[in-house]
């Protein structure tokens, strides 16, 4: 007759009613993430505190957006020295393009989404800041556990044709 | 698959001079702008049965604007590129009475590459605002690095 | 002083269960309709949310009141009260237990509805009034809605009267006391079930509930009639469309499922808890208006009309002719 | 005191900047009001662009006669963010962040249709079993959209149960692309060449336990929406849009299998693994709204199936084939198209040997959709256009580009 499917429906509704709730209570309970996920970009160090990264600037040429920047002073005996490493969190879209870019693993993509703000200069963060540069030499064997053979002076051959950009 | 060149040559040999050629695109047909909608109508007519414009866009080659027409037949399931060029400011011939599919995305790509729309029921601005310049012209310069840099 | 006090005390009672009843059930409703969806409703205010309602209402008094212009004043200001005063006098007649009522009217049932039928004046005049083109159309909606909806929820109800034979919702109740053949209640819903179906129906077109919720339908016309309304006025609004629920449903209660009585109770256990037997009936029913609420997608406002005025109205004028021929057959002599 | 039409009115046309108090504005047929005949004026209302249902920023100039809709206009483009001129600007392998963000609610379609594309001119041989997780992962986008578009539709009709039951599924599904892809709708998965990962083991677990549920789960919506009587009254033979209309103005995918066009770019023009998975293609009659649900919610049910037979029949091998990290395709010309949830959508790229494409153009199907709603809606009530939105299926962020 005419109210069968309304009669169904509000079965239908019932069954669900009697299933319960299925909110996660956020404040109180967390989701944990799954290992890929992509959220803010977090610098990695090595065991002994020194940060992986040796300011070979691939990721910020990876970057779609342009938003990683890097300020560095060279000594005269080749090591580097990272003044800042500024990294725009209001306007990365997290795709991570940079990570991917990055040979020395120097970079991940964090798991903390909790990245709300109080006001809008908070946004540019240093990730690194007044710190020494891993040497390459040194980063390249412990970072390519493959029998590659090492790049024997900084890696110049990607500069030329990036200048195009 | 790909409409074969022959027909498509002799369906527009009456209408208008076109020389049909096949890139990596399909068969590509280049015609003179203003009796595009009469080489559409008689593409459409045609043993060919283009029945549906798929898509409708413009390219700034450098020195003028080349718009492109994608036309598929169902029946045959072949699609068919037809391209004619326009100077900067030219003035984009409507070809709604052909495919009425044609009205939006014609005053999208009038208003992006500063043509002007003539016999289009309703010619104003689809995306931008009404003083914008023509965005997908070469010429018009997206923010550079430093302009993002310090927005 | 005591005639004074009498006179005063069924008034401030009345506003007092309106007040009460309103914050009830507007936590009721977030309750049953997360849990129907499958979520939690409140939880944050209080132990599983319960002083909620009592915050959204403080919010409500500290709302900036904005009359937007263009308005027409008077009518913008009066509409509300308009909504909101039929609403609050429509609790005179609802018999709580044998004793427990307001005032004993013995034509409460034509009361009610008279007082009722009041509440589409104040929407009109609130949809009129805030120059909103969404209001307009909400409000115009509300007025042929209600207006069509009036006649079968008042035709549904003259077979009970009939059989009863009186207006007062007191005798009504009186009447369905007891037990026929021993085993089925006298309830007027097991004979009566049609009448009981274009009530339910009607009844839902009054309180602008789904699935014919025109007035202030959320995904056509923004809030409808109630859009430019805001803080307390907007509260008068809200408040008398869950007053009306209560007042609707314990109609329903008092006419088809025996007011406060119970079946197989006895006597002297009944009378002392009665009256919590009728609000728990009552709450019953509400919540099945908001399964319904939580269930149905809308009719459009020509198929309402259509049902109303082609469906509705004929079947029960011909149910009322069926049920007075069996009065007649039944009990020539019955009707004192 | 004035007549509050004529304020009603004047504010409509003043807030559209439009309002000339001498003559009647352009567009809107202002019947004279005679003092004999008995003229309603029309009204101009503003559905949107701030306005609960119009599926984004989509702003409907309606005039209308008490509720009936004489004129309908679509102003869009309030979220015109130049993905096009932006493609010009980005490397090859980064052209799928940018197509996420088109039509958001399926964003894998997207990128595939621009890797695809690159892969057309660079003419790369992508692995099996990079094609057979394009196609798992697309197959999961759809339903995860189609669920998107019950929910609204349902919401548009005025029933507010079935969008949570459907975003209860939809939270299992967006789980399961963030365990694969690392983000719930801006995936950056599918690259020229390949994918960029394998499916992890929680992936396929998690996989596994939806694939359980979901037909129980689908039966139930069918039967809450499609079941219901009042729904069907408000649905059938509404807004219809014949076969003739349809390929006129260039409607695509459900929208124009709905008139009975048996046209599927995922068997007409087979990519990823389409050619080696069994589905069928569900036609309609009539084209009108009714139709639409019955294509869409069919089409659910063939992705779940697609599913299954994806995660059984996953081949072995590597995810991405051999491509060099700076992509510089050849000079010319290509498009590749993808059935996505809104229909035929199609990247037409033009590179000129350097990194960066030379011109990027992405073909829209809800903006085809859009236009059909132009010519159907004068004539519909007010409460049916809401309701038609919904079922054409339209997403701002593809309309705007």
């Amino acid at each position: 007759m005419w109210g069968k499917g309304i009669l169904n429906g509000m079965r239908i509704t019932m069954r669900n009613m009697l299933r319960g709730p299925i909110t996660v209570k956020y404040p109180y309970e967390k989701i944990e993430l799954p290992e890929r996920a992509r959220w803010a970009v977090t610098p990695t160090y090595n065991e002994d505190g020194m940060p992986k990264c040796t300011a070979c600037m691939a990721c910020i040429r990876a970057c779609p957006d342009h938003i990683l920047d890097l300020e560095v002073t060279t000594r005269e005996d080749k090591s580097k020295h990272i003044e800042h490493y500024s990294y725009e969190l209001g306007a990365c879209m997290m795709c991570g393009l940079c990570v991917e870019a990055c040979p020395f693993d120097a970079i991940e993509m964090g798991h903390d989404y909790e990245l709300a703000l109080t006001s809008p200069d908070e946004l540019t963060i240093d990730l690194l800041a007044d710190v020494d540069a891993a040497s390459v030499k040194r980063a390249r064997p412990a970072a390519e556990p493959k029998p590659e053979e090492p790049k024997p002076e900084e890696p110049k051959p990607e500069e030329p044709e990036e200048a195009a950009e | 698959m790909l409409p074969d060149e022959t027909v498509v040559r002799t369906t527009l040999s009456g209408v208008t001079q076109a020389e049909v050629s096949t890139s990596t695109l399909g068969v590509v047909v280049r015609i003179p702008a203003d009796d595009a909608s009469s080489a559409l109508a008689a593409l459409k007519a045609s043993s060919l049965d283009f029945i549906m414009l798929v898509d409708l866009l413009g390219t700034d080659t450098g020195e003028e604007v080349e718009i492109t027409y994608h036309l598929r037949s169902l029946t045959r399931d072949e699609d068919l590129y037809v391209k004619c060029v326009l100077p900067y400011e030219g003035v984009l011939h409507s070809v709604w009475n052909v495919y009425a599919s044609a009205l939006l995305p014609e005053r999208e790509t009038a208003e992006l590459f500063g043509l002007t729309l003539a016999g289009h029921p309703n010619p104003a601005r689809l995306l931008t605002v009404d003083d914008t310049e023509p965005l997908l012209r070469r010429s018009v310069a997206i923010r550079t690095l430093e302009e993002v840099r310090d927005r | 002083m005591s005639a004074v006090l009498s006179a005063i005390l069924p008034v401030l009672a009345a506003v007092a269960l309106m007040l009460v009843n309103g914050v009830v059930l507007i936590y009721m409703l977030r309750k049953v309709l997360g849990h129907l969806h499958l979520r939690l409703g409140p939880m944050h205010v209080g132990p599983k949310g319960i002083v909620q309602t009592t915050a959204d209402v403080l919010k409500l008094l500290s709302k900036e009141d904005i009359t937007p212009n263009g308005v027409d004043r008077w009518m913008y200001v009066l509409a509300p009260v308009v909504v909101f005063v039929p609403s609050l006098m429509a609790y005179a007649a609802i018999p709580f237990s044998e004793t427990l009522r307001i005032t004993r009217l013995d034509t409460g049932l034509l009361y009610t509805f008279a007082v009722l039928s009041l509440v589409p004046l104040g929407v009109i005049m609130a949809g009129w009034a805030s120059a909103n083109k969404y209001s307009l159309i909400g409000a115009l909606r509300a007025a042929a809605q209600q207006v069509a909806y009036e006649v079968p929820l008042l035709l549904s109800v003259i077979p009970v009267v009939m059989i009863v034979g009186s207006l007062d919702l007191g005798e009504i109740v009186a009447f369905q006391t007891g037990v026929w053949m021993g085993v089925v209640p006298r309830w007027f819903i097991i004979p009566l079930l049609p009448s009981f179906a274009i009530f339910l129906i009607s009844a839902l077109c009054e309180l602008n509930q789904t699935p014919f919720d025109m007035s202030e339908a959320e995904s056509e016309l923004v809030a409808g009639f109630a859009t430019e309304y805001s803080s307390m006025k907007f509260g008068l609004i809200f408040l008398s469309e869950f007053s009306n629920s209560f007042v609707i449903s314990a109609l329903a209660v008092t006419l088809f499922f025996g007011g406060w009585t119970l079946p197989f109770v006895p006597e002297e256990i009944l009378t002392p808890i009665a009256p919590l037997i009728f609000v728990l009936k009552t709450y019953i029913g509400i919540f099945v208006f908001m399964w319904i609420r939580g269930t149905l997608p809308r009719v459009r406002i020509d198929q309402l009309m259509n049902l109303g005025w082609k469906w509705l109205i004929p079947a029960s004028l011909a149910w009322i002719m069926l049920v007075g021929v069996v009065v007649k057959l039944t009990a020539p002599g019955g009707v004192s | 005191m004035t007549d509050p039409r004529d304020t009603v009115l004047t504010h409509a046309l003043q807030a559209e900047g439009t309002y000339d108090s001498g003559k009647a504005p352009a567009g809107i047929r202002r019947i004279p009001r005679g003092v004999d005949g008995l003229a309603t004026e029309h009204l101009v209302v503003n559905i949107g662009p701030q306005h609960p249902s119009t599926h984004g920023v989509l702003r409907l100039v309606v005039e209308l006669d008490g509720e009936e809709i004489m004129n309908a206009e679509v102003a869009v483009g309030y979220l015109h963010r130049g993905i096009e001129k932006l493609g010009e600007h980005r490397r090859y392998h980064q052209l799928g962040t940018l197509m996420d963000r088109g039509d958001y609610v399926s964003g894998i379609h997207g990128e595939l249709a621009a890797a695809l594309a690159t892969e057309q001119l660079l003419e790369v041989e992508v692995p099996a079993k990079a094609q057979w997780l394009r196609s798992l992962m697309s197959e999961i986008n759809r339903v995860a959209s189609h669920l998107v578009w019950y929910g609204t539709f349902g919401l548009d009709c005025g029933a507010m149960g079935q969008f949570l039951y459907a975003v209860r599924d939809r939270e299992n599904l967006l789980d399961i692309l963030e365990a694969v892809s690392g983000q719930r709708m801006m995936f950056n998965y599918v690259r020229p060449g390949g994918v960029v990962a394998d499916l992890p083991a929680d992936a396929e677990q998690k996989l596994r336990t939806f694939l359980r549920t979901i037909d129980g789960y689908l039966e139930e919506h069918d039967a809450l929406l499609g079941g219901n009587e009042i729904f069907q009254k408000r649905v059938r033979g509404v807004g219809a849009i014949d076969r003739t209309t349809a390929l006129s103005f260039g409607l695509t995918g459900a929208n124009l299998r709905c008139t009975g066009v048996p046209y599927d770019v995922r068997r007409d023009k087979p990519y990823a693994a389409y050619e080696e998975l069994q589905f069928d293609v569900p036609l309609g009659s009539t084209g009108d709204a009714w139709d639409r649900y019955l294509v869409r919610m069919e089409e659910m049910r063939q992705a779940v199936r697609m599913i299954r037979q994806c995660i059984d029949g996953l081949p072995e091998g590597d995810v991405m084939a051999k491509v060099p990290k700076v992509l510089r395709p050849p000079a010319g010309e290509v498009y590749a198209c993808v059935e996505s949830p809104r229909g035929e959508l199609g990247v037409h790229l033009l590179s000129d040997g350097s990194d960066t494409p030379y011109r990027f153009h992405y073909r829209a199907p809800s903006l085809f959709a859009m236009q059909v709603l132009e010519e159907i809606l004068p004539g519909q009530l007010l409460a049916d256009a809401i309701m038609l939105i919904g079922s054409v299926d339209v997403v701002l962020g593809e309309i705007d580009r």
